[in-house]
């Protein structure tokens, strides 16, 4: 089990994400390297013309559970120097949904943890979105199972 | 003898059955299988919840094996799409 | 040969690094996904003290050097929103010595991009640093040579 | 008949050899290799420098066996240490 208490910092929340900011909550003396990867509402999927997207979420599960990815990725890097948060609720195109800054003392070990905690929160970030499209319509964007659930119950399923 | 858990659906899950939260009685000794067969067999809406959805009880991913207990929160989870 | 036309912003010199600035070079509504790596000097070397360093550099060739490899990461890329800055002179513990801002619609690309970039810049760009040590002393960091040069001029070599 | 190139050292080539340029005379047709093992026969301080360094010739990194013209600019690069 990883230890939460590394965690400096990691949110769940409807408030605009400063990433300028996140990334000052990283670094130190001993750091050589340090990566701020944000996602962005674009204004495209799959061909159509998007205006804006609707982020929903199991709050409190999804502050649990980001709180885990951030633990795990800490402990990978060695170090507790990362910050994550993810925004919910109505988003414009070019506005940040999600924001992960790290640093360690090596470039390497902050491209890997960098790239788990993106990942992971795509498998298992209990947050959905919906597209709404130029044209008026909205859907919700096709997911991921998450890992681990929903398995058959017994020999014969 | 029977349990009450509260079960909650999001995103796509709760426009297919109508509802945010409904309360459901279970046998003792019910697991999550069961609660998943007793929505699906009180047919329209519910018979369009997947045969095994994921789940989640108070908050932790959890198999369709897992047992209930009165007062446990039953999360539908469709698909996750964040990022 | 990579198109050198299509690198947004390439730099090498001894201004200081604004890394929100370079951030804030790319992105685009197509994008969702931007990636900012920072290398940062640190306090610390092969368990010896470090108080801070010197970047020499072979100004013109790194200029042009940087911008090859700028240009082969917006290739792969597939987009030119991509920034690249490498500072040079006497630099102290916490100041960025590097810093690369890379935007794609997709994650993947951008990942890719910036770990390209850094990776050939360790590798190719004509800069070599000099640590000044708690101590007093100082010493070259050992460097890695470069790919394609120093070759044996004949089959007897 | 003679060509004249301009060798340039930088840090740790430049800390051997005690200049930063050097302007040297080599016979027509001579190559990197061949300027190499002029200044190396030079004895200290050039024979400090590497038989294979890598180097760049006119700013574009160059094999040994590249031919040098007059007005070349030749420059022994150290292993790097950028970033």
């Amino acid at each position: 089990m990883a230890d939460l208490s590394r965690v400096i910092h990691c949110h769940v929340g409807p408030e605009e994400i400063n990433s300028t900011k996140l990334l000052s909550r990283v670094g130190s003396d001993e750091d050589g390297a340090a990566i701020l990867f944000i996602g962005v509402v674009r204004n495209h999927a799959d061909g159509r013309s998007v205006s804006g997207m609707r982020y929903d979420s199991y709050i409190d599960m999804a502050q649990r559970e980001l709180t885990s990815i951030a633990a795990e990725a800490a402990e990978r890097l060695g170090t507790d120097r990362l910050a994550v948060e993810h925004r919910i609720g109505e988003l414009h195109v070019g506005e940040i949904s999600v924001a992960i800054a790290v640093s360690s003392p090596h470039r390497a070990e902050s491209f890997d943890a960098t790239r788990y905690i993106i990942e992971e929160i795509k498998k298992r970030l209990p947050v959905w979105k919906k597209e709404y499209y130029e044209d008026g319509t909205d859907s919700w964007v096709e997911g991921t199972p998450p890992p681990g659930t929903g398995a058959p119950t017994g020999a014969g399923s | 003898m029977s349990i009450s858990v509260n079960t909650v659906f999001f995103a796509l899950y709760r426009d297919l059955v109508g509802e945010s939260t409904l309360a459901v009685d279970l046998p003792v000794g019910a697991t999550v299988a069961d609660l998943v067969e007793e929505l699906r067999g009180r047919g329209a809406p519910f018979d369009s919840l997947p045969t095994d959805p994921a789940v989640a009880v108070n908050q932790t991913y959890a198999m369709l094996d897992e047992r209930l207990g009165t007062g446990d929160e039953v999360a539908f989870i469709p698909p996750v799409a964040g990022g």
